[in-house]
């Protein structure tokens, strides 16, 4: 498990790794949506709070597809797959290594670019408190997606369509919570519902996930 | 140590072999042999439990077994040693000197595997199974890309390895310089098509 | 000494320190990575032979 | 003789040896006497208050900014065209500087923005252009680690740079298309009481030269390593080959 | 050159290629932003010109490191590089193909998902006709993305770290034509900056997309 | 046909062989030989343009080299006969049966390459090189993962092509079956250390 996880952690730090890029594309759309819809302060304001959790969601997104494609390709997932280790412990322990590497920095960064959408100052904390508590369901729910696509080449796209409909509710919880948290209403129950995502998918989708990867290995 | 019993295996859904049956003992190496196409691979994935088999039995002790397939499963970004010692770890050893030594790969321990050429990199790919610390070996065109001098090198590692009690099972065209190794020719164990009286895949089953 | 900066005291100091501790920052970096890779070119140079310029 | 002899990295390593001690005293003086005379010995902006301290920092770091990846630009260039290592590694150390300066520009930008503006941020054209030039120092850097081969990284940037150096001029009269800004033009309003800009002036000139001084420095120092990295990589190959 | 061409559609259309994954992505994100957002109508039509080009961006760019990265994988672009073709033409097909199979569809369905953000009816024709004239540009830009980090191993993200800040100025022109278009104003000037940029990038990048993928070849 | 002088090739910024010399005439075929890592993968590459020489030059007449690298450039998605059919256009050539016929593909022709064996893949890959068209072919290990029957019948398609003016150049380990060919052994040609007086890489050269 250990060697896994310090095994992914390194890989994503070495040069190519990818190691920040999901943050600096949380930037991106950050900067990319105000150059779209204009520069007007009010009305960015407003729309912070859902546009900072698209963009924590695409970044997540994008990422993804690293997960196990990569594994699969070079046959280090038929190695592992025969392996002693359990493939749901496989699973989840890259779904870790993956939220250490994207999740995590983004709700680190997200305070500062809040700021760049001009997001009112309350909502700062719960922001990212509903980060902490949410990305770690966009991680797990991504790596059941990428398990189910190993076999596509170049499968991102479809990754997308296939997780995107999943991360619904994470998304709606999160942005609502930072939402009501910046208009000074109460959060506790879209943070409680987060919360009870990022444990529910913790404990199933490993297991659905390793399935699909056995699928899609024979 | 392996025995195989009547095994059919396929591939998309369509039978490719069938009734393959033999036994492996401890010390002992087959060779499976047999034209492009025959289901030399098909086989190996089976025994090794990365795909169900049509019909027929493998009987092997748990996690005896340790697969080499045509990729290594190397990490470009890692040095030849960080790769090994991955598996190591995973497989719960420690030891990778002797496959490092053992693999003529000491000079090379702190290279990354991007910068291998392609022999190196099967030399590397080929010490992963001295550090799993597993009996049984399924290798599939295990010499690709070795110089005469490396596959000479390798016929060692497996005589070390069937000393000390192992087992080989070797997909292969070319001569891995085994001669105590048996033999077994695939191609009089081709699926007979359904009309010939051969078995239907699964799906066929399904619809028959 | 210390200028009185009245009410845009936070401004001003947190400018120059965030500023100066990025400067900081980077002088660190360039000078601990400069440092590393003198002492590895070192050893490598040694370990050749080779006479060390620079 | 020749600019051109300073492209050879021997030549490079000994001059610059000579020149780096001066260069970082001299950046050390400009910077202090400029600092300390901006923060401790210069009045109030009647309008702006205290907060005009912040243009010793804030106008020559915006101002290296755009000046390192001209620069970048430049050495870029002479890679491409010259072949010279020297030019394509000061292009790579310099990045990682430029990128500093930058995020010095935007941070007292933002420090500033909020006691004049009332807000930190705002899409104002000249801010919106500094943002956008900090996405083209990180994906040059990106770049940068992400390709292994050091020659075929230092092509490969070259070639962002030139693209991303057009595309950054489309940039910023596309921002200025979209929005006209709160920010002050380059007439500020220093120069219309003469008395009250010199008093502002001279030590925003010594700044300026601090950083100035500075960015040589460092780019010279961290030029020095990336030379030596790369020495390095190539005895290193060479040793697993013999 | 025709060969290339058939051959890259064909590819597109069969299982697996990614033809329409670029307009389902683009309906995603159609619907996620008003979840984000929330419902309110009135602030949606004002961000609905902003949020479909950065919609059409993102769809693009998701397909972008298919362009070359699955011919550098397989071999094809080594074979390719040797053939009597010539690599400029080798870009310029398949960023043209790349168009045909992504800016195209997203063109022609632009006007399905703006009525899902509640464009003013008075945009659409400004919203397809932007796109028509800037999408061809995102294509070329992001082939040129594609040619840098097509030794990259699964560059996806890395890949829109250096496109994005590309897009920009397309972004931006394009998003303005529509907004103004909408609000009744006159167009004529963002629309031809974006035709500028399209003949201006269809010209020169192949050059520079040929470049970089031979420094990556060798 | 082909003639090479005094040809320095590299790796990663590092000479690993120099004063490479040989010529190959029409019609005949030279091999290639030596142990792993000796840079036959890297002298093949440069000869056909990919990557530049260090020193030294390779003279051939334009557009007159079909490369076939390990990796086939085959794409899954496309039948057998389709991506043929590709390779075909895009060399101005239309005839694609000769190819399938040679390389025994008939029988594979409309399946999609993404189910063929490694050994059927392989052969896919050598058919290529049948409708470039091009007359002097560099081969990367042309025979991994062929079975004895198909080295036998490349070695034929090899032999028909030298008879109608062609020319090969071929690195390998194994036994191409090709009686005929002249063989180098590159061995010799392993670049000096500098300190041993052997020419430097480009960036050692810069340090001069
Ligand atoms: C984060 C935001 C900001 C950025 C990126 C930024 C960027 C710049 C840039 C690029 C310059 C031009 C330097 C030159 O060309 O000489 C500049 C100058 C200047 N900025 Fe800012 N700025 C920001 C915020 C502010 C704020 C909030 C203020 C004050 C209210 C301010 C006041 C000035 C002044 C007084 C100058 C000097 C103008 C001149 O030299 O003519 N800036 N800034
Ligand atoms: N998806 C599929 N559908 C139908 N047949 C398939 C599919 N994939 C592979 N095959 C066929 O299954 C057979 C067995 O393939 P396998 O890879 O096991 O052969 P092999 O003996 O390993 O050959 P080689 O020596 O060339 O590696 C081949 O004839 C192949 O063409
Ligand atoms: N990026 C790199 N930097 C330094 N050396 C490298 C790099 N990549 C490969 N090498 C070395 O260059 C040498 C030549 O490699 P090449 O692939 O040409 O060998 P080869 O003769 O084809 O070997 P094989 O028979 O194993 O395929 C090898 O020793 C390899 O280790
Ligand atoms: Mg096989
Ligand atoms: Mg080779």
């Amino acid at each position: 498990m250990w060697a896994l996880l310090t095994r992914d952690l390194r890989l994503a730090m070495r040069a190519g790794g990818g190691f920040g890029l999901g943050l600096a594309f949380f930037l991106l759309v950050a900067v990319l949506v105000p150059l779209g819809v204009g520069p007007e302060g009010g009305m960015l304001g407003r729309i912070a709070p859902g546009i900072l959790w698209v963009g924590a969601l695409l970044a997540c997104l994008l990422s993804l597809d690293r997960i196990f494609a990569l594994d699969f390709e070079d046959g280090s997932l038929d190695l592992l797959a025969t392996s002693p280790m359990p493939l749901e412990a496989v699973v989840a322990v890259k779904a870790f290594a993956h939220w250490l590497v994207t999740g995590l920095p983004l709700t680190v960064a997200a305070p500062v670019l809040a700021v760049l959408l001009n997001l009112p100052v309350e909502g700062y904390g719960w922001l990212v408190l509903s980060l902490l508590l949410g990305t770690p369901a966009l991680s797990v729910i991504g790596a059941f997606g990428a398990a189910l696509v190993v076999g596509v080449k170049r499968g991102g796209l479809l990754l997308s369509l296939l997780v995107l409909p999943l991360y619904v509710p994470t998304l709606i919880f999160g942005a609502e919570a930072v939402k009501r948290g910046a208009a000074g209403q109460a959060v506790d129950v879209p943070l409680l519902l987060l919360a009870a995502i990022t444990l529910g998918a913790g404990a199933m989708l490993p297991f659905a996930a390793a399935a699909a990867i056995r699928v899609n290995l024979r | 140590m392996l025995s195989v019993e009547g095994l059919a295996v396929a591939r998309g859904g369509i039978a490719v072999l069938e009734g393959v049956t033999f036994r492996l003992a401890a010390g002992r190496a087959l060779i499976l042999r047999g034209p492009n196409g025959v289901g030399k691979t098909t086989l190996l994935r089976t025994i090794a439990g990365l795909q169900p088999a049509l019909e027929g039995s493998v009987s092997v002790p748990a996690e005896a077994m340790a697969y080499a397939a045509h990729a290594d499963g190397l990490k470009a970004a890692l040095t030849v040693e960080e790769n090994l010692r991955f598996w190591a770890a995973i497989h719960g050893t420690r030891e990778v000197e002797q496959a490092l030594a053992g693999m003529d790969l000491l000079a090379l321990r702190d290279r990354r595997a991007a910068n291998l050429s392609a022999g190196q990199k099967r030399r590397l790919g080929l010490a992963r199974l001295l550090v799993t610390g597993r009996a049984v070996w399924l290798l599939d065109e295990p010499t690709v890309s070795l110089d005469a001098a490396s596959v000479a090198l390798f016929a060692g590692v497996v005589r070390g390895h069937l000393a000390g009690g192992g087992a080989v099972l070797a997909a292969t065209h070319i001569d891995l310089g085994l001669a105590e190794a048996e033999v077994l020719d695939l191609s009089p164990f081709r699926a007979k098509a359904p009309a010939a009286g051969g078995r239907r895949g699964d799906f066929d089953e399904a619809f028959a | 000494m210390m200028p009185d900066l009245g009410k845009y005291a936070f401004a001003v100091l947190a400018s120059y320190g965030a500023s100066l501790g990025l400067l900081m920052a980077v002088v660190a970096l360039s000078v601990w990575q400069g440092r590393r890779v003198k002492r590895q070119l070192a050893e490598i140079e040694a370990r050749a032979g080779e006479r060390a310029d620079g | 003789m020749s600019i051109w002899e300073y492209a050879n990295p021997k030549k490079f390593m000994q001059t610059s040896a000579g020149v780096l001690p001066f260069v970082w005293g001299l950046a050390a003086a400009c910077l202090g006497v400029g600092l300390v005379w901006g923060f401790f010995l210069t009045p109030d902006d009647f309008r702006q208050g205290s907060t005009v301290k912040i243009i010793y920092l804030h106008v020559p770091a915006a101002m290296m900014a755009i000046n390192a990846w001209v620069m970048m630009l430049v050495t870029s260039l002479i890679w491409l065209v010259r072949r010279h290592h020297v030019s394509a590694l000061a292009a790579k150390a310099a990045a990682p500087v430029g990128l500093t300066f930058t995020v010095i520009a935007l941070v007292t930008g933002a420090f500033w923005g909020q006691p004049m503006w009332g807000t930190w941020w705002a899409w104002d054209p000249r801010l919106t252009s500094f943002l956008i030039l900090t996405l083209f120092y990180l994906g040059y850097i990106a770049l940068w680690q992400a390709v292994e081969n050091p020659d075929t990284a230092a092509d490969l940037t070259a070639v962002l740079c030139l693209v991303g150096s057009v595309f950054a001029l489309l940039s910023r009269y596309a921002v200025l298309f979209w929005n006209q800004g709160l920010h002050q033009g380059a007439s500020l309003s220093l120069d219309k009481e003469e008395n009250v800009a010199d008093v502002f002036w001279f030590p925003l000139l010594v700044c300026i030269a601090g950083f100035v001084l500075l960015f040589v420095a460092l780019v010279l120092m961290r030029t020095r390593t990336e030379i030596r990295a790369r020495r390095m990589a190539a005895l290193l190959a060479r040793e697993r080959l013999a």
